[in-house]
Parts: C-alpha cells; structure tokens; sequence
C-alpha cells in the first residue's frame, strides 16, 4: 500500500479578493446605505442644509431606533438557533411597568430595582425557551402565549395605567440617576440609549466572533440534530438565548421608561415585529443557522432611516405606508442581487 | 456493446463553480442497451455532468443531443420529458410523504380528475416488486432506514419509463442482497434498449455491470475505455493518476487492552416503531488498536448499536450494559460519550452530520471547540488553522475551507466529518457507513488513517455494507442479525460467504441461484 | 392665564414667533394615531380650516398609538424647523419633556384634546371627558330610564384614560338614581369588538334597558350584536363622539340605531384659530379652552350634521 | 460472488392498527376537545343551563372565528410551502373598505364589486408571492412590507373613515342581498359567515384530498429541492398559494364589511398574528411541509372557544390575558404528548 497521505493541494491561491467579493462581505449594509443615499438625495433643505444629515438628525435615529435595537440583537440569537420570540414587546412594557413600579412606588434603591426587572425578563425568557425545547413546542406558540401573558402581568402590575416617574429623593419619587436614560449627553450630542445600543450591540459582536457558544448557537440553527451528535448542549444553548432576548427586551424596558418618564402597560404593541423586520431585513435567515448581528443593526438603523426621511418630508401618512412597504422590498432585494463570492 | 447511434452525446461540456472549475470540455455519448459507467475521484465532477444532462445544472457551456437533435433543458422535468431520468446522489425525497407520493410527485396520476391513490400505491407497489422489495408504498418515506430510502429513489427513477436513465451512486447504502437485485433489473433495462449512466466508487461493481467506463478526472476526461479488459488496479490508476497498490490495509497493530465490552444489550422502546430493529441481545468487545466490523442485512440493527453506544438512539429501557475500559456507563447523550472518548460517525451525513451552508471550518471545528480555546473563547486563527490541518490530513479537496460544505463532492463532504470526529481525539471510533460515497482512494487514505489512529490505541467499530470492505480492513467482523450478534469472524480466516451466510441466517436455505 | 407665543428659557414671552401676517408658516400636528375615526377627523378639521389661512402649511406626522414613535414625530418635526407645533399626544407624561423642549425653545404649541404635564405650552384645546361621561349619564338617568333601569357599559381599551374618565363621569351622571350598571367589558374601542362582547353580555343579561359605550364605533357593533339577536327592540344605545361622518355617530342617531350620542369635538378648528392669533395677528390666546359638548338625539341630529359639515 | 438472495422480508404486516394510533390521527384536534371540555366545565349554568353548549352560543363561537378562520386555510397553505403572510389583516381592510366603495359610492352590481374586491385581494397575493419567489426575498419581508402597503391602500381608497354601508336601492345605498353577510339562517341558528368558513373549510379540505396541486405543496415545504428534481413547477406553485391567501384575506374583508355594515381601514390590524396562531396551534409547523386544514380549523375554533369561555365568565381582562397564554401553551404541549403511531 503506497497511498501517502499527501494532502490535495488547496487552491488558495486561485481565490483572487476581486472587489466585488470584499463588497459583498457588506451584503447585510447594502440595503442601508442605498436607503441612506436616498435619504440625503431626498432631504428637505431649507437655507440649502441637508436638514438629513445634521449631527442631530442623526442621532436623533439611532436613538429613536436603540429599543427595538437592543432587543433585535436578543432576537437575532434566537432566530439564528431557529426560533422566534414574539413576547418582546410584552416584556419591554413589563420591565418598563416594573421599572416605574419598583422605583416610585417600592422606592428601591436603582440598581435593586434594575436588578429585579432584568431578572424579570430573563426568567421570563429562559421559561419561555425551556417550555419550547423541554415540551417541544414550538416557540411561535410559546412566545405567542409569553406575549399575552407578559401584557396582562404588565397590566396588572401597573394597575392598568401608566405610572409616571418623577425624580427626586422624596416618596414617590425615583433617583435622579435614572432620568440620565432620558437626557442627551456629550455636549449634547449622543443620547444614552444610543450608547446602550451601540454597547449592547458592539459586545454582542464581539462576544459572537470569540466564543464557543456563538458556533454553537449557528451549529443548532443550521442542523439541530447534527450540532447534538458534535457535542453541543442544544437544550441548555436554546433556553440562554431565549433568556437572553428575555433579558435584553427587559433592558429595553428600563431604556423605554427613563426616555418616556413611565411605565407604561400599553406600551410597545406590535414591537416583535419591527424587531424581527430589522433582523430579517439585516440578512438572517428565519429558518435559523444563518445571519449576523452585524446586519441586524444594520437593518433596525435601515428601518430608522427610511422612518425618519418619511416624516420630515411631509409625505401624507398615509401615503408614507405604501411608500415604506416599496421601500423595504427594494431594499432586500439591492442586497438580495449584490454580487455574492 | 452496440455501435448504433447515441441516445445522448455531449459535447464540450464545461462548468464553473466560482474558482472551481467542476467540468471542461468534456465529451460523453450514451447508447442505447448500454452500462456505461462513469468513473473518477471525488470532486472529479460526474455528478455536476450528469445534473447538466439531467436538465438539473441549466447554465454551462457546450451542446446536447438528445436523438441527435440538440437540446437545451430548462428543467429536470423537461428532461425527463425527453427521457432522460437522474437517480441523485443525495437521496432527495420529500420526508412527509409516502413512498407512492415521492415516486409519482410532480407527475400524480388522475382519475376523472382526482388524485389517483389506489392507482399509484399499485404501480410503486409493482415497481418497488421489481427491485425486490416489500414496502407498504403508502408509508412516509421518514420512516425508512437510510437504504430502503436509497430503495425508493431507485424505484422513482425506474417507474420514468426513461430511455436514458443516470444512476450516481444508487448502491452507496446498499448491501449486496439489494445490489444483486438493482443489477437483475439493469440488465432488463439493457435488454430493453435504455442507456444507463452508473456511477459508482464500488469497484466490483463496475466489473461486474458496465459495458464501457468513461474516466474524469479534476473535471476532464481522462477516456473511455471497456472494463472488462482492464484490472481494476489499472482503473484506479487511471482514476487517481497514480498506482495505487492495494485498496485495504489490515493493521498488524499489538491489540491492548479490552477498550469496549457490550454485553447481552437490549434496548426496549416505549413506542412501537414499525420496522425498526433495536439491539435485542448483543455482546462483542474491542480492544485498543483493533478494527471490529459489524455485518448486517439492511435494518439488522448495526445503526441502532451504534447509536445506543453513543447515547443518540430513542430513550428506552435497557438490559445489559455497557463497559468502557473495565468500567460500566451509561450513554445518555453525545456530550456524554464524548467527553468519555466516544466518537460517532453517522450514517447520513447531510441529515445529521453536517451543517450543510456552513463552511468547511465550521463543521470541522464545532465538535472541539474546548480544545481550540478556554472559557468558552475561541481563537479564530487557531480554528482556522486546526480546520486546514484536517482538510491536509483527509485531503479535503476544496477551494478554500471558508466555502460552504454543500459546494464540497459527495465524499469530501463525508471527508469532513471525519475530520470533526478525528478532532475530538477519541479512545473509541464508532462508524456507520464512513466510506458511503468515498472515492477508491480517498477510501485508502481513510483506511490507513483508521490503521494508523489503531496502532496508537484507538478503538474502532466500523459498520459496513460492503462486505470486500470488512474483510479488507477490520481484523474481527461481528455479525448482526435481527437485532442479535450472532458470529464473530476473525477476518483472517473468515471469506465473504460466510459472513453473508450468518448475516442472512436460516434465510440462506431458501436461497436459489 | 394668557399667553402669547412660545417662552424663552421657559420664562420670558416672547412675540419672534409672531412674524404677521406678510410671513409663511409652517405648521406641524403631530397625531397620537390615525386610527382612531376622531382623530382622522380632527387632522381634516386642521386641514380644512388651514386651507383658509393662505400663510399655513401643515405637516402631519401619525405616531400609530406608539408613545416612543411621537416622541420621534416631534423630534422630527423640530428639526423640520417647524414655526408652530400642534400635538395630540397619545398619553401625557412620555410627551411632556418634548413638548416642554420644543416650547422653551421658543415654538408656539397647541395641545389638542389630551394634555400633557405642567404648563409648558401655549393653550390647551380640549373637551372633558369627565364632564361628557357625566351628561351621558343624566341623559340616562333622567331621560331614558327615570325610573329607574340596568345599564350596561361598554369600555374603551383598559388604561387609556379618557375610558377612565368617560367611566367615572357616567357613574357620576347616574348617582341618585335608581339606574344601576350590570355589566361592564372593555372592547378597545373597536367595533367588532363590541359586537363580540355584546355577544356574551347578550347571554348571561336577560335584561339591558340602555347600553352605553365610551365610543360610537362600539355601540354600534353592540347593536348589530342585538339586532341579530332580535333584542334591540327594549334597548336604548347611548355613545360619545358623535362624529359629523358618514360613519360616525351623528348618522347613527339620525337612522334611529342609537338613541343618543354626546359630541367630542375635535378642536381642529380652534386650534388653527389659536395658530393664527400666535402667529399672524399676535394676540394672546387662553391658557385652556374647553370645548362644549352638544347631546344628539332624533331630533337634533340632522341638523347638527349639516351645521358641522357647512363650509366656512 | 455467489449468492442471489431473497430480499430482506419486511415486517410491514406487523403493524397492528391500535387504538392509540387511531387517535393519534386527531392530534392535531385534541388540543381544541380539551379546551372545550374545559369550557363546558367552567361554563355558566344560570338555571341550571350551560350556556356555553346552547345552540346559539356554539354558532356564535363559529361566526366570531370565521373571518380569521377563512384566512388561517389560505395561510395554512401559504406554511406549508414553506412562506409566511403578514398582510392578510391589512388585505382584508382593504377588501372591506373596496366592497364599502364599490357598493356604495360607484354603485357598482353585486357580483361586479364583489369579483372586482376578490380580484384585488388574489392580485396583491400573488404579487406578494412573485416577489418573494422571483426576487428570493424572504416572504417575511415581503409581506411585511405588503402589510405596510396594504394598509396605506386601505386608507387612501376610504379616505381615512369608515365606509359606512347602507342597504336598499337608491343611491349611496348597497344591494340588500349584501346585508345577509351580517344575518343568520336554518331558523336563526347559523350565521352566514360561519356557512361560508365551512365551506371554505371542507372545499379546501376535500381539494388537498383530491388534487395533485396539494402534493406539490407538501413536497415544496418539505423538500423544495427534491420537488424541483421531480419537475414541480415550484414557482408557480408558490405564487399561486399566496393569491390564494390573498384571495380568502379578501373574502374575509367582504364578510366583515357584510358584519360590521361598513368598511373599515384600520380593522384588522394585528389579524395576522391571530390567523397564524390559528394555524400553528392547528400544528401546521412554521417549517412548512408538514400540517392540515383540519388542524388549523381546529385551531381557530380552540381560540374562539377559550375567547368565548373568559367572556362568559367575564373574568378581569388582564387576568384573560394571562389565563389565555397559559391555557394556548397547556394545549399545545397536551397535543404534542398524544400518542404517535
Ligand atoms: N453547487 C456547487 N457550488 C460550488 N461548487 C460545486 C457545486 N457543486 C459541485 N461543486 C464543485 O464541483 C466539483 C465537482 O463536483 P461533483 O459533485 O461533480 O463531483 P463528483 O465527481 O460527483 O464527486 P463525488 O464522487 O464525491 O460525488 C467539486 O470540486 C465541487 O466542489
Ligand atoms: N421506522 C423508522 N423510523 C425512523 N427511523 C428509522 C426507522 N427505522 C430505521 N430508522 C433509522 O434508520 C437507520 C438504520 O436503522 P437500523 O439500525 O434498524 O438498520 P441497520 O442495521 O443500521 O441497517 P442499515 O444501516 O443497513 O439500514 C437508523 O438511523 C434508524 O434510526
Ligand atoms: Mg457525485
Ligand atoms: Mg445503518
């Protein structure tokens, strides 16, 4: 037997980086920046500035966009193992509610009481996670159910109606350090919930690129049975990053009730599926195993953008929604035909 | 052979996969009454030549004739319209739907009208007959062992009524009752004027079926040629590019110590489960540095033991037990098995071996995660390089290991999970059906490998439907039948009859030539 | 309290939003939702009334009953540049930094229907619920029911607060009198929901002398739920809003299926009114007008249409 | 080699027909025969009568679910493949504000309005299809952005009100025959639209049975490769199942304009979430491939039935909320541990 185990050689080499191949490592953006282009060209401009691209135009997007943001970065993890969260909305307003109650009417110290409502969501997801793998349910039933669940805990914590937070250091009154939520910061430039958005998201980022668990999560949601024969822990994996979208939506909440000064229990109705449009539209894949958090953030600041040059051109609102419908289809499909190695 | 004019001739058929160019300038004719076998290594680019054929791969250059008229597919439906027919190398059936429902998709048959149940679970039932098995044809096919699925899809392609009919790998889980049978009905089809394209990496096979043998390699033809005339070594050269000597290598490796003891195991499920065979009553041992191989009929149980052992088979009440190095266990899980140096090649690699759009790296890397990094962090180079290192090591041909496995040929794919399973560095190597779908000399390769993993202690139980196989390479067989070991063969004494012969048990007697 | 203009530093008045009448101003009216049959109304009643004023653009931004999403419709209608800011807000504390913002800045604002916290605009325009609750229920108790009767009450979405109000007002409206509620479902405001839960009340109430629903659009999905359970003979359905639409309440007293409905004005009208006396005239404008409310019954209601839908 | 062998002999007579495979057959509907047993349970019995079994209160169930009960068959379809629809709340606005116009400002026939509203719905169908299938764009975003566009279309054609729909046959009055949509029949028993979800119901049931279009659906989800290597006209067959969906969205709109007496835009909304439930607690997996009508008209059936019993006792609605959650989690996990043959 003479067979060597010569290696094949690789045809490395071969692989010419043509631009084309290193544009369309950025296939998640692309969809941004044509819908950013297009907002500068379609810009109002009184007294010739491009009102679009002012510093505080700008931030004013990411702001408007760090909840859903936030809680997008959650839910790409948990579409990325082929699952589906809808309870997020619920759970921001449940948070939100705790938030409020906790602080104002429980008078708990800030970080108990932070504590106590991010604790809140990520039982509440690991629950929900443990019920889809444990009872193998699927989890659009499961979080379908979290979701109004969560929604009547919020009512019934809050007592039905919105609590105001006012700040201060008497009863009833919340410490000032939560109204920084609310407040711009950075020479009044950058406000806190885009910094949280840009935290949550920058760690995510980096957190998937350099730990095992991310491979895994990928490894659950590209071939559930083939990632249990290599090893990986597919029941405990899925129940963390339902609990981490749980706890994400939760941080979500607490952001929500500092900018809006309550905890509102009708509150971010519907949100579930802004953020699963952002985590889509950023290129994931809803049947699992494939996306990045790279292009949910992409897709939740499209989604920002395409709103805010919406409203300040005055377009008629309703005319707004067929354009933003044509807008979103176009968009996938400019990243759908970028050029692909 | 017959010098009448082609059913289909190619003609400078050339394709490109990104940087890999899968095909060029290659010629092919089928004829009518004709075995014409298509030869080459993995990756040499018969199945992309066939999917062109087949109306599968629409965007390559070259020409078709089919009757010499030139054609252009738009489809596989359009080609069968012409006649063509592809049995495919995955086994591409519809999981939910019944066998009758797989065989007659995309061309139902009606009744004034409606769909005609009755009338189609009869033709697959009489086409299913004709290859000599007994299925009810309105089971879904989820239900069938992997070979009874390669069964149906033979089935399929039969009931086309095809004038050419391409066949890649129809046999690569199969064992020889069945391929005995598949050969009976090609020979029919011969008679019967239909050119039949066989791919197969069986070399047996090819002697024993073909009528002329076209050989590729790296995407060109190397020629065609008549097997009869040839050796199968001077095939295989002509497929590699060099001599290859001797497919199998038995290890003359010191055996050690008893590594694996199975003793009496039974698995008893709390559901019954129509045609399945779990482990009723087997025992064998093996010890470090040996190769043992488990023989079976298709549905013995060899999968089922193999996946009791690595704690995956369907929870259930068990009897017996199971040692490991002097030590009884418990497989629960793979996580189980594996941190106690239990590793596990499947059966079906895309359904449950890999991540198939994942890449290369991914897949080979997801099973030894804590060795590339601690605390749960990974070194993306140090990934990077231990993937490479198994794509060097089990010559993985592909064009860079950041490319999805599903752009691999079928037995690179297979390459790559070994090369997972490798990486976790066991104590004892559980394989089903490794080499399904592995060219000749990668086969080698992989036994060398699994000999040369022997001689430094490793345990291996390697199940196999390909009898020249077992021999070849393990140094004991054990016999599985129903569910119960029945013989244990030293391989150096034992011949292929006789493992066929336990295999089959009081069946044999009623045997006829 | 009187007011003119925006506030500097939130103290000082200031007349620079009052350019005369020579300037083009842009307004923008940022609404709660569209989805609510009022509030469309009042962004046509805006709209129509600016249509008028030959100096007035309006741009309308629709937060879709979203809290953080009005937060960002003001935000971007300030950075519109807009002269003057017309906002009903979908609920007062999450819009009272950013209305208070946009008002030390210097923008004249008008807040329509619901208020926001502390005083930091420059008129309120809005009606009582309370007080409207309230009439309906005198309505009921003194002129359907004088007896004496069982009332169920449809409610609007559970926390909002003009279904507190609404409710508050009505049990108000009806103490002293014999006239006692015996069941009471919340349907958002949504009229197929009133139809489902007057489904159910339908079957477990042998007995409804009046119904009344904190909505038209609910009141009248509960009588379609009567009528189809024959029973709208022996009751009297009574809703707010009464909205000079075709499909608004106004309509449904005319043709006899409601028996009364009190007017909640959209105050479109008088906020473009306040909008030209802090931009163009430079008058003083009170810190808060309430809108009256008008019963409609039988017999007023045709003509009520009529005035409410006249041009000019 | 020697050897020509029997084939292996097949057990296949060993499958005994057992009861618990015989019920496993109705798995899909055990979760609804659960709740409606404890429905008759928790029932009201004011003398003594259970309301909830009356005559009247079970077609009242029916009548309540069938507009999300016609739309959950064509989405049940639109699953199977594999897809997803967003849009159907906004498609049946749409349909009913159309069925309000065209009835009553343009006067146009009966039969007329009614063709030209089914017309639109089959048309938005299957462009949502089209782009989704053609462009390769996930149909989540598609009809996401459909839902968007339907809505502003809603709006735009009833010009933001209601529609209100008057009967008789003068002008700005509709055809009287349109006002049976909002009427009972057999004896003021069985409510039109309940009539009319049956038949939708059993017709699509009976045609899955019979044709081999159903095949090809439950070969697409299930393997679209393999359906493709068989010659399924995959894309055609996919678009044709989104205007099917958009299709029953529009005969949906019509009998909530025939309930309601007026077409309404911003009715529906959040509709889709509702109809999907129907359809997956029917145990039709997002997945596609796998699922019945049966199932999904059990589904529908199973909400409206736990909506009907929490209205009966009229129960505190938050409390609703999270009893309801509980209880969809509680019947999905009861259908999942039936028996399996
Ligand atoms: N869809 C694809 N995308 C990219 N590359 C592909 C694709 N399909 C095949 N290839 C490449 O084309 C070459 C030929 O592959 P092909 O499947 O035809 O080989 P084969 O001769 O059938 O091998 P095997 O015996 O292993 O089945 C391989 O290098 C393979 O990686
Ligand atoms: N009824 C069934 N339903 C689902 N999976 C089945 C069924 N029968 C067999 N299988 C699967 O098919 C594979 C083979 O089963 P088994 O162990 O009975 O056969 P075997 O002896 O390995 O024969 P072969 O591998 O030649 O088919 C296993 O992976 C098993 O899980
Ligand atoms: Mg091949
Ligand atoms: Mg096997």
């Amino acid at each position: 037997m003479t067979a060597t185990l010569t290696p094949t050689p690789q045809r490395e080499g071969a692989r010419r980086r043509s631009p084309l191949a290193w544009l369309a490592r950025f296939q998640s953006v692309l969809g941004l920046v044509v819908v950013f282009v297009g907002a500068i060209v379609f810009s109002p401009t009184p007294d010739g500035e491009i009102i679009f691209l002012s510093g505080e135009n700008l931030t004013n997007i990411v702001r408007a966009v760090s909840e859903i943001g936030i809680i997008a970065v959650g839910m790409t993890l948990v579409i990325l193992v082929g699952g589906i969260d809808l309870s997020v909305g619920s759970v921001l307003s449940l948070a939100a509610v705790g938030s409020a109650v906790l602080l104002v009417d429980n008078q708990l110290p800030l970080a108990a009481a932070m504590a106590l409502v991010l604790l809140v969501g990520l039982v509440f997801g690991a629950l929900q996670g443990a019920a889809s793998t444990l009872l193998g349910i699927q989890a659009f039933i499961v979080t379908l159910a979290g979701l109004s669940i969560a929604r009547g805990l919020a009512r019934l914590w809050s007592g039905g109606q919105a609590v105001p937070i006012a700040y201060g250091s008497g009863p009833g009154e919340a410490p000032i350090a939560f109204s920084l939520l609310g407040e711009r910061t950075f020479n009044g430039i950058v406000p806190i919930p885009a910094l949280i958005f840009v935290a949550v998201a920058g760690g995510a980022i980096a957190f998937l690129r350099i730990s095992a668990f991310s491979r895994h999560v990928y490894a659950i949601g590209g071939n559930e049975k083939a990632a249990r024969l290599s090893g990986v822990p597919v029941t405990r994996v899925k129940i963390t990053v339902f609990a981490v979208c749980g706890l994400l939506a939760a941080l979500a909440g607490i952001v929500h009730a500092g900018q809006l000064n309550q905890g509102g229990p009708n509150d971010a109705i519907g949100y579930e599926l802004d953020v699963i449009a952002a985590v889509v539209i950023g290129g994931t894949a809803l049947s699992g195993g494939r996306g990045t958090v790279i292009g949910t953030v992409a897709g939740a600041l499209l989604l920002g953008v395409l709103n805010n040059i919406l409203g300040l051109n005055s377009v008629d609102e309703n005319v707004q929604l067929v354009i933003k419908g044509l807008v979103i289809v176009a968009a996938a499909a400019v990243a759908r035909f970028a050029p692909r190695t | 052979m017959s010098d009448s004019a082609p059913l289909v001739a190619l003609t400078g058929i050339a394709k490109r996969y990104g940087g890999v160019q899968a095909c060029r300038d290659i010629d092919l004719t089928v004829r009518p009454g004709e075995v014409h076998a298509l030869l080459g290594e993995n990756g040499a680019g018969k199945s992309t030549l066939m999917r062109i054929l087949s109306g599968d791969v629409t965007d390559f250059v070259g020409e078709i004739e089919v009757a010499g008229q030139p054609r252009r597919f738009a489809g596989p439906a359009d080609a069968q319209g012409a006649g063509i027919a592809m049995i495919h190398q995955e086994l591409d059936l519809v999981p939910a739907l019944s066998i009758a429902e797989n065989v007659f998709l995309g061309r139902e048959l009606r009744r004034v009208g409606r769909l005609d149940r009755r009338g189609m679970q009869q033709r697959t039932a009489a086409v299913l007959e004709r290859i000599g098995v007994r299925l009810n044809p309105a089971r879904p096919v989820e239900q069938l062992r992997t070979g009874e699925q390669q069964l149906v899809v033979i089935a399929k392609a039969l009931s086309l009524d095809a004038r050419v009919l391409i066949m890649d790998e129809p046999t690569s889980a199969l064992s020889s009752s069945e391929v005995d049978r598949l050969f009976d009905v090609t020979r029919e089809l011969r008679r019967d004027g239909v050119g039949v394209v066989y791919i197969s990496h069986r070399m047996d096979e090819i002697a024993r079926i073909a009528d002329r043998a076209t050989v590729l390699r790296n995407g060109e033809t190397v020629g065609t040629f008549d097997p009869r005339t040839m050796s199968t070594a001077q095939v295989v050269e002509a497929m590699i590019g060099r001599p290859v000597q001797s497919v199998f290598t038995t290890s003359d490796v010191e055996r050690g110590d008893e590594l694996l003891r199975v003793e009496d195991l039974a698995v008893r499920h709390r559901r019954p489960r129509p045609g399945r065979r779990d482990p009723d009553g087997i025992s064998l041992t093996v010890r470090a540095g040996e190769i043992v191989g488990l023989a079976g009929l298709l549905g013995a149980g060899r999968t089922e033991l193999l996946e009791t052992l690595y704690g995956v088979g369907s929870a259930g009440p068990t009897s017996g037990q199971v040692l490991l190095g002097g030590d009884p266990i418990t497989p629960r899980s793979a996580r189980y098995a594996l941190r106690n140096g239990i590793a596990f090649v499947p059966e079906d690699r895309r359904v449950a071996g890999l991540v198939l759009f994942h890449s290369v790296l991914a897949n080979t890397v997801i099973a030894s995660l804590g060795s590339i990094g601690r605390l749960g962090l990974v070194s993306a180079r140090r990934e990077r390089r231990a993937a490479q290192d198994s794509a060097a090591r089990l010559g993985i041909k592909t064009a860079a290991i950041s490319d999805p496995v599903d752009t691999l040929s079928g037995g690179n794919q297979q390459k790559v999970v070994l090369g997972r399973v490798l990486r976790t560095q066991p104590r004892v190597l559980l394989l089903d059906e490794p080499t399904r779908g592995v060219d000749v000399g990668a086969k080698a390769e992989i036994y060398e490998l699994l000999g040369e993993l022997a001689g430094q202690g490793l345990g291996v139980l390697l199940a196999s439907s390909e009898l020249p196989e077992l021999i070849g390479v393990c140094d004991r067989v054990v016999v599985l039948r129903a569910g119960r070991s029945v013989a244990d063969f030293d391989t150096a004494q034992a011949r292929e009859a006789d493992v066929l012969a336990a295999a089959m048990g009081e069946q044999l007697t009623g045997a006829t030539s | 309290s009187e007011n003119r203009g925006g506030a500097a530093g939130g103290q000082q008045a200031r007349a620079d939003a009052c350019k005369g009448p020579g300037e083009d101003y842009r307004i923008g009216m940022s609404q709660a939702n569209l989805a609510e049959p009022y509030r469309v109304r009042m962004n046509e009643d805006i709209r129509t009334a600016a249509a008028k004023v030959p100096q007035f653009e309006v741009q309308f931004a629709d937060a879709a009953q979203d809290n953080s999403q009005q937060v960002n419709d003001v935000q971007n209608l300030m950075t519109n540049q807009v002269d003057l800011l017309i906002i009903s807000p979908n609920e007062a504390a999450p819009l009272t930094s950013e209305v208070a913002q946009a008002y030390n800045q210097g923008t004249p604002v008008i807040v329509l229907d619901r208020k926001v916290n502390g005083d930091a605009y420059s008129t309120f325009i809005g009606a009582d619920n309370v007080e409207i609750g309230r009439k309906a229920g005198q309505h009921v108790a003194q002129t359907l029911l004088p007896q004496g009767g069982k009332v169920v009450e449809i409610r609007g979405l559970p926390g909002s607060t003009p279904a507190q109000e609404r409710g508050d007002g009505f049990r108000q409206g009806i103490k002293g009198s014999k006239v006692q509620i015996v069941d009471s479902q919340a349907a958002d405001w949504l009229r197929d929901k009133g139809r489902e839960q007057m489904d159910a009340i339908l079957k477990s109430q042998p007995q409804i002398d009046v119904l009344f629903s904190h909505n038209d659009p609910m009141a009248e999905g509960a009588y379609l739920a009567a009528e189809e359970a024959g029973r709208t003979q022996g009751i009297d359905f009574v809703g707010i809003d009464a909205l000079p639409i075709p499909s608004g309440g106004i309509k449904a007293v005319e043709q006899g299926r409601l028996a009364a409905s009190l007017a909640y004005p959209t105050g479109g009208e008088e906020a473009i009114e306040a909008a030209k006396k802090l931009l163009i005239s430079c008058e003083n404008v009170p810190k808060t007008q309430t809108l009256e409310t008008e019963l409609v019954t039988q017999r007023n209601a045709s003509q009520v249409y009529s005035r409410e839908n006249s041009p000019g």
